[in-house]
């Protein structure tokens, strides 16, 4: 009787998975996205809503994938507070996501949320609080990806080529003193140390190590403290644009008279275009640097695309790299030939060497995040000149200028 | 002398509310003290019971100098007070009220319970005794006052402008319980008032307050005919209106 | 300057009941004030003098009955229109502004339109009834001392142009020096303008011999109307009981 | 000093509606906010001048103020709690505008732009002509209201009601009709001030609860309902983030606010100047 029971049990089990499936063909593939839609990163997440729209939309004109419709769930994380990221992962999950891709959502438990379960996680929060986990348990948290590099390389990257500037531009360091900047913000932080750890081992001395909350509004102490310590390098290590375009307009007021013989190195901040808009000229001379996105033919027809469809400009990374990870993830899937599949999905993305809108990915198979080289999405250096960025190395991306001397240097 | 003042002074900035008060006032008796308004009779009382400290001067209560204690230490002592405005709790009854002075003892609870039930009953409060403060009628609620003070086990009490508001035969009755209290309890008062009938009937002895010095001590009814009381506090005549006059 | 008192009534009640929640504080108060008149209202403490001064000045309006000033019923109307009408309270808690100088306090009191026009003369006049209060004009409200502050309380009220005035206990907490001016100014009122009064009491003695008439009110109901001389001291107590 | 005057701009529209009114507007900094979107939106839009738009958003604010008090909280004010309920309906409503406000315009960053270019330098210390711009501004600011409350019928009934609401309604003051205008005033007062920060220090639509937080520390310090006691504390907490950043490091600024904070309550309970009414 018993063992009856159990038959038609598992008969019926069956016809449900079968007829599911069958259903499910109908059934549009869901891509969850928790994204911040509201408080300090809105602007960002705009953008990584619009990339993420503009993508669905093209894909499901093309036919969608697998022949199956694509759709799009959103969820605002807000702040990254960890209990928003938490509540939006439980819903967007629960409402079935067989992928979740952000451009970034947190500052260290999406690994933890995401990791509990099967479906691939792709996000850009670049930092090693979210890579961690997985380099130390890859078994569990295999399915999370993150298609940037971490924090860490834009240290070891300003340590590597932040010294040999000045000859480039004529001009030598008056000292061994450095200035450094940081937001609150692992992302920044981890960095900055990192710097400053690699720097000092070459004989560097950090003067002024400022720790600053976010929303800073007045910079003239922080600038008293610079002029006195009068260092060769101010490095700001920072995410959010307003507070960067403040420093940096309030910098080149202080220093406009007596100058400073200095060159100022940011990291990452100027990328988003509200920066230059914000500081105009007086971010004049900066040199900053960030991920190779926003430039090449790629870029240029995907912008066209962008245009048509908002009437805005992308503006920033994420508008870019969003898209690079939702091209790597259907091409994984288009790869295994089904959606819910999701270890061989996921060892397509491991294997993925990606030709991105403006830089080629590779995973780093240790902690699932992206390579940093020349080869595979260098860090580019810019300088800020004429109310442009330009661009200065890698070798290959270089537009032809050379470094100038910024406008606070007196001779 | 229960209570002794030695050329106590009280400073407020430039102000001087008091200037070297000397007072004495003797075990059993009651003892009034009267004045212009701001003359400084209730800073005197302030600076008797620990408010504030004096500026200058000595404070001897019960042969000991309290000069320097603090208000709780000083009701401790048995000397207590009651305020012009009338401050109960209002949502508390009677007997809670009064029982809230008598906790100040520090004793055991049952013996607060008898030491409550006593006071009520030496005023005449028992049938009140469960009605919320805020209920109670002006008269009542100074009665109340007057219950919390005692039940501290005080043997000073010190009333300040008691009669305030009450009407003429309300004001007859509380004298009535004054005395019961000074007579039958066994507890000197100190009281400040204006309505000066009652205080001249009532006190053994009086003080007159101006400006923060005394210009009359000693004999009630003395207060009626000095010249210098009638000069900066009653005024000419019996019932006159008096810029006009 | 002195018209007397008049047939006419400056202020009529009849029929008033007001509340406190559900306890009925006033039941069917009724009387009236002639123009010019000094009036005294009696009673133990706790039976409605100060809610019927509240009822009469909309601070807390009645529930049913009907009030007049100067013809116009004025039971439901709001306080600040009562006041503009020419009806002037002075509580008991005196209410001043304490953070205020004198002469402000002087001046809020003729914040109703039709007293604005006339502030300076009616400073004149309460600065001439009470020369204190023009020595203290620039000293804030709450260094007074207790007569003081009576007296800027009855200023005020002077200030609003009144033709009638509340006044709520003008003798508790003073000295008897005090009273005397308090009270000498009231006298002065009466008899230099034709303002009329309504005097609210515990002690006898003063309104007594200043009003022209008293009322007692006992439980809320106005039960004893005389004039003065008709009743002395000791009948006004024992009608107490 | 720079902050400290702008700090001092915007308590003074708190103190002014919790002075009179005993409201605590849980809105405020998106009230602040809003100033400077008006401002910036009729600067972007209708071709007028700075001082024209300002103008004009400052009147919309008022009338904003006037009629949020007439419809929603005059009601409210007559229910049991409103304490409360006016808390929690005054930060829904800043949570609802604040998300209008990010709808309508976006959460890109908003300036508006400077009074003054240009700068001078005396000693060491170099100033910009808009920041004593903006000090004269909150100076003559804090010197108008002043006058305001003082030598006006209006004024001195604020005053009044702060003072002694019984006293008020007995000389004849309509509290209603005070209460109303005085949170209109505020409105256009801490809208105002928004504008000023904007010229500095940019904005977005969340901003405001950064602002709103000092604000409500610098009134608390101040003394609650005193205007001057908020002006006082305004400079000095604007003095101690400056020394705090230069010598400790600007993460320590909230901290040692809030020991300052903790301080003076332990000190003076009522704060610099608490007691004193507007």
């Amino acid at each position: 009787m018993r063992q009856k029971f159990l038959a038609i049990l598992v008969v019926g089990l069956v016809a449900a998975l079968g007829l599911g499936s069958a259903w499910a063909a109908d059934k549009p593939i869901l891509i969850g996205a928790p994204v911040p839609l509201t408080g300090p990163y809105a602007s960002d997440g705009e953008q990584m809503k619009m990339a993420l729209e503009l993508a669905v939309a093209e894909k499901n004109a093309a036919g969608g994938l697998l022949g199956r419709k694509l759709e799009l769930t959103l969820g605002d994380v807000g702040g990254l507070e960890a209990e928003k990221i938490k509540a939006v992962g439980e819903r967007l999950v629960g409402a079935g996501a067989n992928v979740i891709i952000t451009g970034y959502d947190d500052g260290g438990v999406d690994t933890k949320v995401f990791g509990e379960y099967d479906m691939p996680y792709l996000h850009g929060n670049a930092m090693t609080l979210c890579t961690q986990p997985v380099a130390e348990n890859l078994e569990k948290y295999g399915n999370v990806f993150q298609y940037t590099y971490n924090d860490k390389a834009y240290g070891m990257d300003a340590d590597k080529y932040l010294f040999g500037l000045g000859q480039e531009m004529g001009w030598k360091e008056p000292n061994k003193k450095i200035a450094i900047i940081k937001v609150d913000y692992a992302y920044n932080i981890m960095p900055a140390d990192e710097f400053a750890k690699l720097a000092a081992a070459k004989g560097y001395e950090v003067v002024v190590n400022e720790t600053v909350p976010f929303g800073m509004a007045e910079w003239g102490p922080i600038l008293s403290k610079i002029e006195s310590a009068d260092p060769a390098y101010v490095t700001f290590w920072h995410l959010d644009p307003t507070d960067a375009a403040r420093f940096i307009q309030q910098f080149s007021e202080h220093f406009k008279d007596d100058g400073l013989n200095a060159l100022v190195y940011m990291q990452y901040t100027p990328s988003i275009p509200e920066f230059i808009k914000l500081a105009g000229k007086s971010a004049e001379g900066v040199i900053w640097v960030g991920s190779a996105f926003g430039f090449g033919p790629k870029f240029e027809d995907y912008k066209k695309r962008w245009m048509a469809k908002f009437k805005t400009e992308p503006a920033g990374m994420y508008a870019e790299a969003t898209r690079d990870a939702f091209d790597m993830w259907v091409a994984a899937v288009e790869k295994a030939g089904c959606v819910d599949c999701y270890p061989k999905v996921i060892e397509n993305l491991r294997a993925t060497v990606h030709k991105g809108l403006c830089a080629d990915y590779k995973f780093d198979l240790r902690d699932q995040s992206i390579l940093q080289t020349d080869e595979y999405m260098p860090l580019v250096w810019f300088q800020i000149q004429d109310g442009k960025n330009v661009k200065m190395r890698p070798a290959k991306y270089n537009e032809g200028g050379k470094y100038k001397l910024p406008p606070w240097i007196k001779k | 002398m229960i209570l002794k003042t030695e050329r106590v002074s009280k400073a407020f900035g430039k102000l001087q509310a008091l200037l070297n008060v000397d007072l004495e006032v003797a075990e059993g008796e009651i003892f009034g003290i009267a004045g212009p308004n701001g003359a400084g009779k209730s800073t005197l009382f302030n600076v008797i019971a620990g408010a504030f400290p004096p500026s200058s001067g000595r404070i001897v209560f019960d042969g000991r100098d309290i000069t320097k204690l603090k208000a709780h230490q000083i009701c401790h002592l048995g000397l207590t007070r009651t305020f012009q405005v009338p401050r109960t709790f209002a949502t508390l009854s009677v007997f809670d009220n009064v029982r809230v002075g008598a906790t100040f003892g520090g004793e055991d609870i049952r013996i607060h319970r008898e030491k409550v039930n006593e006071t009520l009953a030496f005023l005449g409060l028992e049938e009140a005794r469960d009605t919320p403060a805020s209920n109670l009628d002006l008269y009542t609620t100074k009665l109340v006052m007057m219950a919390a003070c005692l039940a501290t086990g005080c043997r000073l009490l010190m009333l300040d402008e008691p009669l305030a508001g009450l009407s003429m035969i309300e004001i007859a009755s509380f004298l009535g319980v004054v005395r019961h209290i000074n007579r039958d309890g066994g507890i000197t008062v100190l009281m400040i008032e204006h309505i000066l009938d009652s205080l001249i009937d009532i006190s053994n002895r009086m003080l007159i307050l101006d400006n923060g010095q005394v210009i009359y001590f000693g004999d009630p009814e003395g207060v009626r005919t000095d010249p210098k009381v009638i000069e900066v506090y009653l005024g000419e005549g019996d019932i006159q209106f008096g810029e006009d006059a | 300057m002195t018209t007397g008192p008049s047939a006419s009534p400056a202020l009529q009640l009849e029929g008033v009941d007001s509340y406190y929640g559900d306890l009925q504080i006033l039941r069917q108060a009724a009387f009236h004030i002639n123009e010019g008149e000094v009036v005294a209202l009696f009673g133990p403490n706790g039976h409605g003098k100060s809610t019927l001064l509240k009822a009469i000045s909309g601070i807390h309006p009645p529930r049913a009955g009907s009030i007049r000033f100067m013809g116009t019923e004025i039971s439901k109307a709001p306080s600040d229109k009562i006041v503009e009408m020419g009806l002037a309270y002075i509580p008991e808690a005196r209410n001043l502004f304490n953070e205020m100088t004198v002469v402000e306090n002087l001046r809020l009191g003729a914040y109703n339109r039709r007293a604005r026009g006339k502030m300076d003369r009616n400073l004149k006049l309460v600065f001439e009834l009470f020369p204190r209060l023009a020595e203290r004009r620039d000293q804030t409200a709450s260094t007074l001392s207790g007569g003081e502050s009576r007296m800027l309380a009855v200023g005020r009220g002077l200030m609003s142009d009144a033709r009638l005035l509340l006044i709520d206990e003008p003798s508790i907490g003073l000295s008897p020096l005090m009273k005397k001016t308090v009270f000498g100014a009231v006298r002065r009122i009466k008899k230099e303008t034709d303002i009329s009064i309504l005097i609210v009491e515990q002690e006898v003695d003063y309104p007594l011999a200043l009003a022209d008439r008293i009322y007692l009110l006992k439980k809320g109901q106005v039960i004893m109307e005389r004039s003065v001389g008709e009743i002395s001291k000791a009948e006004i107590e024992k009608a107490y009981f | 000093m720079i902050s400290g005057s702008l700090y001092a701009c915007m308590a003074l529209g708190l103190t002014i509606v919790y002075g009179v009114t005993h409201i605590f507007n849980f809105g405020h900094g998106i009230v602040a906010v809003s100033g400077g979107y008006f401002t910036w939106w009729f600067l972007s839009t209708t071709g007028l001048g700075l001082i024209p738009s300002i103008a004009l958003a400052l009147v919309c604010m008022f009338v904003i103020g006037l009629v949020l008090y007439k419809f929603t909280l005059s009601p409210m004010l007559k229910t049991p709690n409103w304490e409360f309920s006016v808390i929690i309906f005054l930060l829904g409503l800043g949570i609802l505008w604040e998300n209008l406000l990010l709808q309508a315009f976006g959460p890109r960053v908003k300036d508006i732009p400077k009074f003054f270019d240009g700068r001078f330098k005396i000693g060491f210390v170099r100033i910009n002509h808009h920041e004593i711009a903006l000090i004269v501004i909150v100076i003559l600011f804090v010197i108008g209201l002043n006058l305001l409350l003082k030598k006006t019928w209006f004024g001195q009934a604020m005053r009044a009601v702060a003072q002694d609401m019984d006293g008020a309604r007995i000389v004849g003051i309509n509290l209603n009709k005070t209460f109303g205008y005085s949170f209109a005033l505020a409105t256009a007062v801490t809208g105002f001030s928004g504008v000023l920060l904007a010229t500095k220090y940019y904005m977005t639509p969340h901003i405001g609860w950064d602002w709103m937080v000092k604000g409500f520390v610098i009134i608390v310090f101040g003394g609650l309902g005193s205007a001057t006691g908020a002006v006082y504390a305004a400079f000095i907490l604007g003095l101690a983030e400056a020394i705090v950043t230069l010598y400790l490091g600007s993460l320590w600024v909230w901290p040692i606010w809030f020991v300052m904070f903790l301080l003076i309550l332990l000190i003076r309970p009522q704060g610099l100047l608490g007691g004193r009414t507007l």
